[in-house]
């Protein structure tokens, strides 16, 4: 079973999915995450699924998941570089992921999260975390 | 409507259910579907196979090149001998699951494809059917 | 099968409707949009339905899943336009639309756009993407 | 009630959906239906044969001008030889579909003209019938 790595970049967390991921490995993942959030005191994750082909609703789950752990964690999850395709799938297969926040690829994700840092510190984030069901 | 030959495969793990997604896409790219046809279909094929592990405990998913005479296009049987699903439309109902799922997998497989049959007897096992046509 | 074009006018990504779409043409759109968000990098798009003089069901749906694609690929949609015998018909038939922001036209939808990607940069976007089935 | 000479569109193709929106359309205007209520019924017209076409395999709309002594108006019939609707309840319910669309198709047109009646067999077909009348 391949694990997915997670690469530390100054105060940012970037994991790039290389693979079409067993849900196991995906599972270890967030686990894996989640101990590197606390070891590393990073407050920013950047998930980059640029290679991925597809995402179903299990993988959808997960980055909602791992956005979720973060931000309790202190940290802000970003994810980049989802194809086109794999949006207009994810929308009508009824996930429409609000709680996760977007960029087109790394560059920007780690913009974003700059950004965010520095304006809204203390700012209670709203409540959508989870993936929404709802139907196209 | 005639089936270009079928391959098989046993789903009985994690790893079957990638195989499936790769197969899938494979034979999706040789019908030449279009590139989000391509995705919608591996889609719902990965959301139907994991609850054919996951639910019918295992069986197998079947992926055929069918032609009907005016369009080409993939005709996918996912087949188990599991406890079957005694309410369909509660099943078929966004957001609804008895696993901890997201309760999307049958319902957005369904908007997914062109065809979606399903049939399943309590106690004897749950077959679903899907197609996608070229356009 | 007719196309509708998309203009890029600085950051916006411009999409006027001027023909009765086929149903067909209605999901090219939505591809290509999604596929344009991407390339062009831009962050708002406006679509323009000031032509036309009905929206079905289908239509309003594909407006509502293009605001949720657009939206998990990191931009936002506004609709401008909308006729008042359109919008009087859309809430009768049960069609709300509740995810989708609209402008009375272009240029108030390009404030709009620009207000918003200034003002809430970070904030994770609200719940209701999707279109609601609502009985009036 | 008196018709006047009826227009016949057979549907088989997305592109006969927009023909019929256009007709009725025309006929609208011709019997000086206001503008709110031409909306509603092209907009309703669109729904019903775009069901005819995806869940009735095709078939023909048929548009006249009527007159009933005291108003003009106009009948529009939606027919085809498809499956049929097995629980019309069901399909006249909001939010409900068998087809991933967003289930308003029968229930909204029927709450957008002042008429409106189905026929329907399994196995042998569906007829929808619809009349609007000038104010
Ligand atoms: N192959 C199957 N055998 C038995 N039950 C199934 C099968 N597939 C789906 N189900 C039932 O239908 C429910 C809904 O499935 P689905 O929409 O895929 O959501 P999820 O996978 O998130 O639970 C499942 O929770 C399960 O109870
Ligand atoms: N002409 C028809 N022939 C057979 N079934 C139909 C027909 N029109 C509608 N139906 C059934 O009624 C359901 C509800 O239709 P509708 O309210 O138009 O919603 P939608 O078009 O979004 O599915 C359809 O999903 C289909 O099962």
């Amino acid at each position: 079973m391949d694990r997915v790595p997670i690469l530390k970049i100054g105060d940012i967390l970037l994991v790039s999915i290389q693979i079409d991921m067993e849900d196991q490995v995906a599972l270890q993942l967030q686990e894996n995450l989640a101990d590197r959030i606390v070891s590393s005191g990073c407050h920013g994750v950047i998930i980059d699924i640029s290679a991925l082909d597809i995402v179903d609703s299990f993988v959808g789950r997960t980055l909602a998941t791992i956005a979720s752990i973060s931000r309790v964690l202190d940290a802000e999850t970003v994810v980049v570089g989802m194809r086109p395709a794999v949006a207009i799938t994810l929308v009508e297969l009824g996930l429409s992921l609000p709680g996760i926040r977007t960029a087109l690829n790394v560059e920007l994700g780690m913009e974003l999260l700059a950004r965010g840092r520095y304006e809204d510190d203390d700012e209670g984030q709203d409540d959508a975390d989870e993936p929404t069901v709802t139907a196209p | 409507m005639t089936g270009g030959g079928a391959e098989r495969i046993t789903v009985s793990s994690d790893q079957d259910v990638v195989r499936v997604r790769q197969l899938v896409r494979t034979v999706a790219v040789a019908v030449k579907l279009s590139l989000v046809d391509q995705t919608k279909l591996v889609t719902a094929a990965s959301e139907l196979a994991r609850n054919t592990l996951v639910y019918g405990g295992g069986g197998t998913v079947e992926v055929t090149r069918v032609d009907n005479g005016r369009r080409t296009g993939i005709h996918i049987v996912f087949a188990d001998r599991g406890p079957g699903i005694a309410d369909l439309d509660l099943a078929l109902t966004d957001g609804y699951t008895t696993g901890g799922g997201l309760g999307l997998g049958l319902s957005g497989s369904r908007r997914l494809v062109d065809e979606f049959a399903i049939d399943t007897a309590v106690g004897r096992g749950t077959t679903i059917s899907v197609t996608k046509w070229c356009r």
